[in-house]
């Protein structure tokens, strides 16, 4: 029998998020404690730590002979232990990017008052074997101008800020 | 029950309580490079896989993305059972009996060193309206079933306080286990109370690691084994979940679950057509609880027994020969796993010094702790 | 290890810490607007299935064993009860050690097959037994405001 | 391998809040779909929970709280997950359980209350990216999309206006839909100007956060006969996960949703999928995704979506109909229930009970996809008359 308006409409009882906000109907709070400290194992860690060196180091799999980035100890689609390390360079290609004007908790960047959107971009870096990208932020571009193909560089930040994380490239600009 | 399923091929990380040198790819591409190489299969043939994972024990609010790569899973037929292991082996003999897989691999991982919080997590898990609010620990929980069931059954706290002296003494013996001591009984009952009755001994501390199981319809597994693990019957059962009306005493979930797999497995009087059992333990009482829930003891029985030493690897009915959760350590949803993976041991003659003599039959129970009435059974035969 | 290469010392290994940094809002849902309005006005409710002759406490808009619908069979239920179970609790929900315990019961209230989980007050722990018959101790009026707390704790029954 | 009906169903109304908590949202959906088919509780062997991530209703392992409502109480009960394409994964699952021979029939609930995480629930998405080398960057998932979008549309040189259709016609389709949370008739100029949220993707390219449940009932052969005469048969399963390293791999076509897509038809039975199927519900958390997907159920030759979506191919009315339910964009997207909201809609119009919606032609052969994780996951299902 076909579902009809009478009766889904007595299945659920709209609310406005202010209904809730101001107590016209009842609720219960609560933020949990959800904290990790994951084991970063020989690949990331090594990653990691070339990071805080300035580097970028990949790891190939002579088997399908990709140099993948991140490394990773075994090749996930040749399934075996990958081989030797590799340093592949801090420059790449756009794959693919955004101009975002939304924060990750879905706030509204103030574009109007000047603030600079976002342009994340999936970036093909040179040295890893084709389509190999990570995700990086791009900056010193104008968001428009960027384009499928644009050769870019990474940023750093002065080695003695330089944590071992991947934000210890500030960004990725155009090479000129 | 047409088709057969058996248990070709296991593989472990073994159990400890850190793993800092390995990332959890890495701790999962070791059991499923073991259970391969046991099963002499390539991932290749493998035609569906089974993960297990709770988003918040792995810290991912999608932790099912992380699980294809390191099985060798990658563009194949694989999902993920948020539930506990034995849920995911259910899943993978459904998957051949269905006819859609011939090879089918079930997986699951701890990585709870990693959680820093995991008090905070399990506590997450308490209904949100009516009883997290009072922010007690999960533990008294545990601390109020252990209450009922002592009470309803004249078990006592020191026939529970045996169970930890026995279970961490075979995980001495156990070199998969990373929890095993020997100790008597008055450092259980002197242990600090956490939640009245329960003391600290009688909680399971948490452990690491992975398990991966290969599954095989009936004639590829003769093909591909000389020892195939047959699956004769398996089980798994949700009581309600609310505390203010479920059954405190006994283990309903477990008494239901196990009567699901005896029935499948033609199974009449389990004390006497199982040789042995590796039984959910989390806390000590459990493993009394869950023994008399499934029919293997009478009501307060299980206590006498095990005081008696009935449930030792040297007696009647051997309880936990690996060390149980107590002596292993908790592994959460990987809990299944661990008895699945102890009990095929043993049927295969590779227990090592906790190696039983003669058996055939082994039961495998798990339970998803607190504050769930989940649990799942399995009976497995050489 | 299935791994070519592992670390050997154990100044190499490293970690990454992180949280999942979320908070909630939980309405208390249909059966429990009911609950909680009616523990303002210093009541306790229940919902009935006639079919199953069951009373769920805290009251639902289900049977689940049923699933019979039960919104238009709420009822009013007794403040007195048995201690079904209970506990002397010393550790925080964190985990972390309490300075004094709290003593925790599944109540089970008289009349009914359901109850709440509260605290025991006005007893020493060594008073209490299971079956124990107890009384909900309600805050006054103007102190309510409709959650759990309404109750102050369930006390044994004034002799 | 024993054939598995769909007997009943049940969906409730999706709302970006709703009073009822997540056992009542479940109830609700299950409670429809029993009624439905005149079953009662007692009358289901197995329970299969499909609900995506825990950090939405703000409960950990979910599914064990939502047993009771979902019917479950003291039955084998299990939940599946696989992001996104749980929807869709959780008929899939149930139909092992029936097809296995463990047992006859089993209750598929899917559920999501996404109201529950405060402020917002795309806080949640954070977290699903690699916890040590991408959210250090703060992703959110709307980049992940308008990162495929580009990609999708670089390649093809597909235009914005012409995927904006896609929302007229799905909020349009959703003003017959008695759930639909945001029905509209709106224009592609109303989709352009819709503000910015991560170029080139606009508020009016994305489907909501919502709260909903849905509920699917499904038999063996022998016992579905006894309930209905109209059984829709759940023909063709396929399902799929590609690396978790999406960075490497061409975001332009979803070779994960082929190679499901493939299973389902093989399994169905299905030679051509373009001329065999005649009705289709591909998954469209946005505008592009569902061209997307008809390309990677070879629907549409790869490239080509966009002109048979201008030339009315997938209209209501057109040769191979695209999500007549009005699909997440305008029904809503609740994630899981989403995903089996398509479900039922393929079974409503094959048993020709879509009411307003009833494709003409008299479908007999119909598929639904879901889609999940990061640009990973492929559900397919086929369902036939």
């Amino acid at each position: 029998m076909e579902i009809t308006e009478k009766d889904v409409l007595r299945t659920t009882t709209k609310l406005s998020a202010n209904d809730i906000l101001d107590g016209k109907v009842l609720s219960v709070k609560w933020t949990p404690n959800l904290k990790y400290a994951w084991d970063n194992g020989p690949a990331i860690g090594r990653y990691l730590a070339e990071l805080k060196n300035g580097n970028v180091i990949a790891k190939k799999c002579n088997s399908c002979n990709r140099v993948m980035i991140p490394p990773r100890m075994f090749c996930e689609l040749c399934w075996r232990p990958s081989d030797e390390w590799t340093f592949v360079h801090d420059t790449g290609t756009v794959n693919t990017w955004v101009v975002s004007h939304v924060d990750w908790k879905a706030g509204r960047l103030d574009i109007a008052g000047g603030i600079r959107p976002y342009t994340p971009a999936v970036i093909e870096i040179d040295g890893a074997s084709k389509g190999m990208g990570i995700l990086h932020l791009l900056d010193e571009v104008d968001p428009w101008k960027i384009f499928r193909g644009m050769k870019v560089k990474a940023v750093w930040k002065p080695a003695e800020e330089r944590t071992g994380s991947i934000t210890d490239i500030k960004y990725f600009k155009p090479i000129e | 029950m047409t088709k057969r399923v058996a248990i070709i091929g296991v593989g472990t990380t073994g159990f400890r309580a850190t793993t800092p040198d390995v990332s959890y790819r890495e701790l999962t591409y070791e059991a499923a490079t073991k259970a391969y190489l046991d099963a002499g299969v390539e991932p290749k043939q493998i035609d569906a896989f089974v993960a297990t994972s709770e988003d918040f024990l792995e810290g991912y609010s999608i932790a099912d993305e992380y699980s294809p790569d390191q099985l060798g899973a990658v563009l194949k037929p694989i999902y993920t059972v948020s539930g506990d292991f034995l849920q995911s082996l259910a899943s993978a003999q459904m998957m051949i009996l269905s006819g859609v897989a011939n090879i089918a691999v079930a997986q699951g991982m701890s990585k709870a060193s990693n959680m820093l919080t995991l008090s905070d997590m399990v506590t997450f898990a308490m209904d949100p309206i009516y009883n997290r609010p009072l922010g007690e620990s999960p533990h008294a929980v545990a601390g109020m079933e252990m209450a009922r069931f002592l009470y309803e059954t004249g078990t006592t706290r020191e026939q529970c306080a045996q169970v930890v002296v026995k279970n961490k003494r075979n995980a001495l013996t156990n070199p998969l286990a990373g929890h095993g001591v020997a100790l008597n009984m008055d450092y259980v009952l002197n242990s600090e109370i956490v939640s009245s009755p329960l003391a600290q001994l009688d909680i399971s501390p948490h452990s690491d690691g992975a398990v991966v199981v290969v599954l095989a319809e009936e004639n590829t597994a003769k093909v591909f084994s000389k020892k195939p693990i047959w699956i004769r019957g398996i089980g798994w059962c949700s009581d309600t979940p609310g505390l203010e009306t479920r059954n405190w005493g006994q283990a309903v979930y477990a008494q239901m679950a196990g009567d699901m797999a005896y029935k499948m497995a033609g199974i009449r009087n389990p004390r006497k057509e199982i040789n042995f059992a590796e039984i959910n333990d989390e806390f000590s009482y459990k493993e009394l609880q869950h023994l008399e829930a499934l029919r293997l003891f009478k009501k307060g029985e299980a206590g006498l027994v095990t005081e008696m030493g009935g449930t030792e690897i040297s007696g009647e009915f051997p309880v936990n020969p690996s060390g149980g959760c107590l002596g292993v350590g908790n592994l959460f949803d990987l809990n299944g796993g661990h008895t699945v993976l102890e009990v095929v041991l043993q049927l295969r003659g590779e227990a090592g010094k906790n190696q039983l003599s003669n058996i055939t039959t082994g039961l495998a129970q798990s339970w998803r702790g607190v504050p769930t009435t989940t649990g799942a059974v399995v009976i497995l035969s050489n | 290890m299935a791994l070519i290469e592992r670390h050997q010392k154990t100044t190499e290994v490293s970690y990454w810490e992180g949280q999942i940094p979320m908070s909630y809002i939980y309405t208390v849902g249909r059966g429990g607007e009911k609950f909680f309005n009616q523990m303002k006005e210093g009541k306790i409710t229940g919902a009935k299935c006639s079919a199953c002759n069951l009373i769920y406490v805290p009251p639902r808009i289900y049977c689940e064993k049923c699933f019979a619908r039960l919104e238009d069979s709420y009822l009013d239920v007794s403040p007195k009860g048995k201690v079904h179970t209970f506990t002397v609790c010393h550790e925080k929900f964190d985990g972390s050690r309490k300075e004094e315990s709290s003593i925790v019961a599944v109540i089970r209230l008289d009349g009914t097959d359901g109850g709440l989980v509260h605290y025991l007050g006005e007893v020493k722990p060594e008073e209490i037994v299971i079956g124990m018959p107890v009384e909900a101790v309600f805050k006054g009026a103007a102190d309510r405001k409709g959650d759990l707390f309404d109750i102050q704790y369930f006390r044994p029954l004034s002799k | 391998m024993r054939r598995v009906a769909i007997v009943g169903a049940g969906l409730t109304k999706f709302y970006r809040n709703t009073l009822e908590t997540p056992k009542e949202l479940a109830y609700e959906a299950t409670k429809m779909a029993l009624d439905s088919c005149e079953m009662r509780l007692s009358d289901i062997d197995s329970v299969v929970m499909g609900t995506a991530p825990d950090a939405f209703d703000g409960i950990h392992m979910k599914g064990e709280y939502l047993s009771d409502g979902a019917g479950a109480f003291r039955k084998p009960y299990m939940r599946n997950f696989v992001g996104g394409g749980t929807g869709v994964f959780a008929p899939i699952h149930g139909w092992f359980h029936v097809a296995s021979g463990m047992f006859d029939t089993c209750l598929v609930v899917c559920e999501e209350k996404m109201s529950s995480a405060y402020p917002h629930p795309a806080g949640a998405f954070l977290t699903i990216f690699d916890h040590t080398t991408e959210q250090p960057l703060f992703p959110t998932l709307i980049w992940i999309f308008a990162i495929e979008m580009n990609r999708f549309m670089t390649t093809h040189g597909y235009r914005k206006e012409d995927i904006a259709r896609v929302a007229v016609k799905n909020k349009k389709n959703a003003m017959d839909h008695p759930s639909a949370q945001l029905p509209a008739e709106i224009t592609v100029e109303d989709v352009l100007n819709s503000e910015v949220m991560a170029w080139p993707v606009n508020r009016l390219d994305i489907s909501p956060t919502s709260d909903g449940a849905a509920c699917l009932i499904l038999a063996a052969e022998h016992v579905a006969r006894r309930i209905t005469e109209k059984p829709i048969w759940l023909d063709g399963v396929g399902w799929c996960l590609d690396s978790a390293y999406w960075c490497t791999r061409d975001l332009y076509y979803p070779d994960y949703l082929e190679v499901a897509a493939r299973q389902a038809y093989k399994m169905a039975g299905i030679k051509e999928p373009s001329k065999e199927i005649h009705i289709a519900e591909p998954y469209d958390p946005f505008t592009y995704k569902e061209l997307h997907h008809i390309e990677g159920l070879m629907l549409a030759p790869r490239g080509k979506s966009v002109q048979m979506l201008v030339d009315g191919v997938f209209n209501r009315d057109g040769n191979l109909p695209c999500s007549p339910s009005g699909g997440l964009l305008g029904v809503g997207n609740p994630i899981a229930a989403a995903g089996l909201m398509k479900v039922i809609e393929l079974y409503q119009q094959l048993k020709g009970e879509a009411g307003k919606r009833q494709v003409p032609g008299n479908p007999s052969c119909g598929v639904a996809n879901a889609w999940g994780d990061l640009m990973q996951v492929g559900t397919v299902v086929v369902l036939r008359k």
